[in-house]
């Protein structure tokens, strides 16, 4: 091979190393420990996002609990658009998965008797929550960050950003990747590669995501021939803190937070969410799911009922009533992250809050085991969409998913990749075009072109217009013109940035570029979905339409770059579909 | 609604002056000091200061960071001498300034503020901080994995203290023992091997013993204590080195008194 | 672990230096440093001094107490060397350190046994 | 887990200056605090020489009480004691992170554990003035 243009060849690439892809990793590793394995990322994999999740991970294990009230809570929450067969399993596996994690050293929070404790959440009709204080993605993440360690076999790719996947007569061969540290662009070959990359919560401007969740992952699948689904459908979480969109969990309403409106009012009851009560009633009030507590947010600063703050209108969350005891055992990182960034000490003290973007339902499309339709290819975790969530995920349901679905997409890239031939020559020629590209439209440039960050500012503005709580179709087609316009302008951005070694600004651009065609599906698809489900509110058609949308959207890349919409059905097997109901 | 950090509102209050470290690897010789004047905001940390240059001053400065909620461990940074978490540390803190930043101290400077931190990468598995376990593990009759290992919340509480640790490295930037002495194992890696040993359903004790007893394990660490001035967790790194000297002379002197054999 | 090292015991013997150096110094160090030469307290007869300190209680704690003093002081100092004045030579302030603290040691009990 | 990195870059090392613990308060109090150790061996010289001196003769201790009440020898002494009581503190102050003391299952404070040891300094202090003057 020439020299210096293959960095490594695996038999299994895995893109990411958040939960999803540390779990696919070690799935590998124990079943299949003859093959060569490796996890390539850009970040350290303990800094992924998976770090900041706070409530926890559902997995069915109390004595009342039962699989089949964990899948129709699912099925529900996902407003009927979640693929059955594939929740089915998901329930199913979840509460092996969440052991297993158990005994890779996860500390759980504990009952008395020795037992994982659970804990309420939104949308769940009994308790299933696991959840390690309100640090359960940080102490999963180590965990399996730390397990990984012990398979001295798999090989990591650290601060390795992945710009291509390397396609060849239908077939998945490797990535192209940039190595942050040196700067060198080079390929790695792989006979199957699973995506693991997370979600794209950065498209919008006020999102609990990190600055790494920019849906590197589902561009890179789009552009190299797989679908994209349900892209329309992304999640507002109810319970943000102005200013900087960190995330305040859900499980502060799980253990008895209450949501105020600027007279200290409990709104909720207002919106067909039940009756307030003193303590805390499963899928009722302040346990409603997301989408709905999100949307009643909208209508009470229509009607003016939300005080004001800098950064726009915002409600309360009252955790006082739940004394300094229970914050300091059950949520002290939802106190320690008040008292930092809003000087505000939950424990006297009401917390102001607005609805984020946090998380996207969509991603690339995959059957139940993570393969996606392009030979070789497979993907896990946020980025994917298999789909369990449906038009609304609900909390804690996202964790075991990465645990469950990158395992099973682990087991079955491993086994593509004992079957699979040798890499073929035309590769070599594609990877070598591809750091022609970067060498020479990004870093080739002079710095006098367009700004990334003007670029960027613009996109998410435009998503948070055209893609919001709530969307028109007027809206949804002028931020697409929009976002047509910042695509033919990010071909002229310019990178100052001369030196190799650890470029962030041409990191930036590529991310941009990645967000752009995210921004792009979102908008194309939800302009198509006439109806409103879940997450996805047309304030032009207001109703859920099962006649004629009952079913998933797949958005293909055209061969000039434009988006095409396809519709696919969605699994039902045992629970037709149903009205949502939440407090009755 | 707003948009991200740099085009928000917010009480501004003049402004404050960021010396930044630089350095190109390809092209300087050693790092250089670069100053900029940001807004100074309440709410603002110093990470968003570096953002606000990043995004309207200058695009070619380097630095790690993702959460901005103190949870990732990227953003470490010495800032006015002191190791940092620059999304923690907020600007009006410095106020009037200037603030001085610079990459983690005691590490290898990559780039601008970015560090080497593979030593620790390199370090850290060395001490197995995973699971180790006598026994097989509970499975059923089909190789699944059948219920929990049960743990009070007093066992959790035992060890709970020391998985808190996020890797963020200001304890090694802090510990002037890692500076002189690279070969030190350093705070963070002893804290976990503790954290391990600690948990009720960890049988690994001793093999990380028999790792951490060795020259470079425990031994170089003085007590400076800095480790655990600076962890913004609470790990308390330096206590968990201190015990490990504790178990590791108490097997010295068991081995002593009870040669091979006889145990 | 097989293979006894002596890091441990040297530690062992530093972290008992330093409680002895915590614990009784001070009031040895009150009497005979200051409040008797400076005769804030009249000082003790001779008699009565020769009495306790001969006792071979006594002076078996003191020849532990100064051994393990000397110990703490040897191994403290042979880091702050390599610390704070960044000496490289590490086997020989190592060996000077402790060289020291050995021959400290040696010259104790011949005192020590004087007085017995 | 095995990471193959190229070490193409020209990374920088910087060199610690010889006077890193002048820097910061904390690190200026931990150089003094180990160099308490030259005084804790000076002490056990000055303890050495008075039991000698005891052993000798009556005289020989008189000699040692005069010699030890020269200027020069008290001012050495008035520093070591200072030094000596930089260690005390600091020894006190950081038992609690090197012993999990744990009482009935719970975690003994630390504030606990410092003021245990501060009453244990008294009561052997106490003893011992009593042995020696009594
Ligand atoms: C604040 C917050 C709280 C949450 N709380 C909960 C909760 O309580 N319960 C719950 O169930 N869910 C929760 N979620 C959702 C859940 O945490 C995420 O969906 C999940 O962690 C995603 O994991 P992942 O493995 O798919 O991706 P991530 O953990 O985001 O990992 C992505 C990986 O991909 C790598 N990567 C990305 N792009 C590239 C590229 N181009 N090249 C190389 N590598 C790349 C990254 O480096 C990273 O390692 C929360 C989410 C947020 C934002
Ligand atoms: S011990 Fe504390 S300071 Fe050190 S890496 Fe861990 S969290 Fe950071
Ligand atoms: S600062 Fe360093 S010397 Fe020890 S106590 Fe902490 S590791
Ligand atoms: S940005 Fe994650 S810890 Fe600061």
């Amino acid at each position: 091979m020439s020299d210096g243009l293959i960095r490594a060849a695996h038999d299994v690439l895995i893109v990411g190393g958040g939960g999803a892809g540390l779990r696919a990793a070690i799935a590998i590793a124990e079943t299949n420990p003859q093959l060569d394995v490796a996890v390539i990322s850009k970040v350290y994999p303990m800094r992924s996002h998976t770090v900041s999740a706070e409530g926890g991970a559902a997995g069915v294990i109390a004595d009342d609990d039962s699989i089949d009230e964990h899948i129709y809570d699912t099925i529900s929450g996902s407003d009927w658009l979640g693929d059955q067969d594939a929740i089915e399993a998901f329930v199913n596996e979840a509460p092996r998965e969440l052991l297993q994690l158990e005994h890779w050293g996860c500390p759980w929070s504990r009952q008395p008797n020795g037992h994982v404790a659970v804990r309420a959440f939104g949308g769940m009709k009994k308790k299933r929550t696991w959840f390690a204080a309100d640090k359960t993605g940080f102490h999963m993440l180590h965990s399996l960050f730390q397990t990984t360690l012990k398979y001295r076999e798999v090989t990591r790719h650290d601060e390795w950003f992945v710009t291509k996947l390397l396609v060849d007569d239908g077939r998945v061969h490797g990535v192209v990747a940039v190595d942050l540290f040196s700067g060198k662009i080079q390929a790695i070959t792989a006979k199957s590669v699973v995506l693991c990359t997370g979600g794209c919560g950065k498209v919008f401007p006020f999102t609990t995501n990190a600055n790494i969740n920019t849906g590197d992952g589902m561009s890179l699948a789009y552009r190299a021939g797989a679908p994209l689904k349900d892209m329309e459908f992304v999640q507002y979480h109810p319970t943000g803190l102005p200013f900087t969109g960190i995330l305040i969990t859900e499980a502060t309403r799980a253990e008895g937070g209450w949501l105020l409106n600027k007279d200290g009012y409990r709104y909720l009851q207002d919106y067909d969410l039940g009756k307030p009560t003193p303590t805390p009633e499963l899928r009722s009030m302040e346990l409603g799911p997301r989408d709905r507590l999100s949307q009643a947010f909208v209508h009470e600063v229509e009607k003016g009922r939300t005080a004001d703050s800098p950064w726009g209108p915002i409600v309360h969350l009252d955790l006082r009533h739940l004394g300094a005891d229970l914050i300091d055992t059950k949520l002290p990182f939802v106190r320690e992250l008040c008292l930092k960034y809003e000087r505000i000490d939950p424990v006297h003290e009401l917390i102001p809050v607005r609805p984020v973007v946090h998380y996207m339902m969509g991603g690339v499309h995959t059957d139940i085991d993570g393969a996606t339709p392009l030979a070789g290819l497979y993907a896990a975790g946020e980025t994917a969409c298999v789909s369990i969530n449906g038009a609304n995920r609900l909390g804690s349901n996202s964790l075991p998913e990465c645990l469950v679905f990158g395992a099973r997409a682990g087991r079955a890239a491993a086994e593509f990749a004992t079957t699979a031939g040798p890499v073929p020559a035309a590769i070599e020629a594609q990877a070598a075009d591809e750091v022609r590209r970067l060498e020479r439209d990004l870093l080739g440039k002079d710095s006098e072109g367009e700004s990334t960050s003007a670029i960027r500012d613009e996109m998410q503005a435009t998503m948070e217009d055209a893609a919001g709580i709530y969307r028109t179709g007027p809206a949804i087609a002028k931020g697409l013109d929009t976002l047509r316009e910042l695509q033919e302008r990010i071909g002229k951005v310019g990178i100052a940035d001369t030196s190799r070694s650890f470029n962030t600004e041409l990191l930036a651009a590529l991310e941009l570029a990645n967000m752009l065609d995210i921004g792009e599906c979102m908008l194309q698809s939800a302009l198509q979905r006439e109806e409103s489900r879940g997450a996805h509110q047309r304030t032009d058609f207001p109703d859920r339409d099962d006649q004629r949308f009952l079913t998933h959207q797949l958005v293909h890349r055209n061969d000039d770059g434009t988006p095409r919409v396809e519709s696919l059905p969605v699994t039902i097997t045992r629970w037709p579909p149903g009205e949502r109901v939440y407090g009755r | 609604m707003p948009s991200n950090p740099g085009s928000n509102p917010g009480s501004n209050s003049g402004s404050i002056r960021l010396q930044v470290t630089r350095y190109r690897p390809e092209s300087d010789s050693e790092p250089r000091f670069q100053e900029y004047d940001v807004p100074l905001r309440k709410e603002w940390t110093v990470l968003d200061g570096l953002n606000h240059v990043k995004n309207e001053v200058d695009t070619t400065l380097s630095f790690r960071w993702s959460c901005r909620m103190g949870i990732c461990g990227s953003c470490g940074m010495n800032v006015n001498g002191d190791p940092k978490l620059t999304c923690a540390a907020f600007l009006d803190d410095y106020a009037p300034g200037p603030i001085r930043v610079e990459p983690l101290a005691n590490f290898p400077v990559v780039r601008d503020l970015v560090v080497d931190i593979n030593d620790f990468m390199e370090k850290l598995p060395r001490v197995k901080p995973w699971i180790i376990r006598d026994d097989d593990a509970l499975l059923d009759g089909d190789g699944e994995i059948d219920g929990e290992y049960l743990q009070t919340p007093e066992e959790l509480d035992a060890y709970k203290q020391f998985s808190m640790c996020i890797n963020c490295m200001l304890c090694y930037a802090a510990c002037p023992v890692y500076g002189l002495d690279p070969e030190f194992m350093g705070p963070a890696a002893i804290a976990l091997a503790e954290r391990y040993d600690l948990d009720s359903r960890d049988h690994g004790a001793r093999e990380r013993l028999d790792v951490l007893i060795e020259h470079e394990g425990v031994w170089g660490c003085t007590f400076v204590g800095e480790c655990t001035r600076v962890c913004p967790n609470h790990v308390d790194p330096a206590g968990a080195i201190q015990r490990y000297k504790v178990k590791a002379a108490k097997e010295n002197v068991m081995a002593f008194l009870l040669p091979r054999g006889a145990r | 672990m097989s293979r006894p090292r002596v890091e441990p015991l040297v530690w062992l013997m530093f972290s008992g230096g330093g409680v002895m150096a915590a614990v009784f110094l001070p009031v040895l160090v009150f009497m005979f440093a200051f409040a008797f030469p400076l005769e804030w307290i009249s000082p003790p007869d001779h008699d009565h001094l020769s009495a306790v300190v001969g006792h071979p209680l006594t002076l078996l704690f003191l020849l532990g107490m100064f051994v393990v003093l000397l110990v703490h002081s040897a191994h403290r100092f042979r880091y702050t060397l390599y610390d704070g004045l960044q000496i490289k030579a590490k086997r020989t302030v190592a060996v000077l350190c402790y060289g020291t603290a050995a021959v400290g040691a040696i010259t104790t009990v011949v005192v020590l046994l004087s007085a017995a | 887990m095995s990471t193959p990195r190229a070490t193409e870059v020209r990374v920088y090392n910087r060199p610690m200056s010889t006077w890193w613990w002048t820097r910061r308060r904390t690190y200026f109090v931990f150089v003094m605090r180990e160099l308490s150790s030259i005084f804790v061996a000076w002490f056990v010289g000055f303890l050495l020489a008075f039991v000698y001196s005891v052993g000798r003769s009556e005289a020989a201790y008189q000699d040692f009480l005069d010699w030890a009440a020269t200027p020069w020898v008290v001012v050495i002494n008035v520093i070591a004691a200072a030094f000596l009581a930089l260690h005390v503190v600091t020894w006190f102050s950081l038992t609690p992170q090197a012993m999990d003391v744990r009482i009935g299952g719970q975690k003994a404070p630390a504030a606990a554990i410092i003021a245990s040891q501060y009453v244990g300094l008294a009561v052997v202090s106490a003893f011992v003035l009593w042995l020696v003057t009594r």
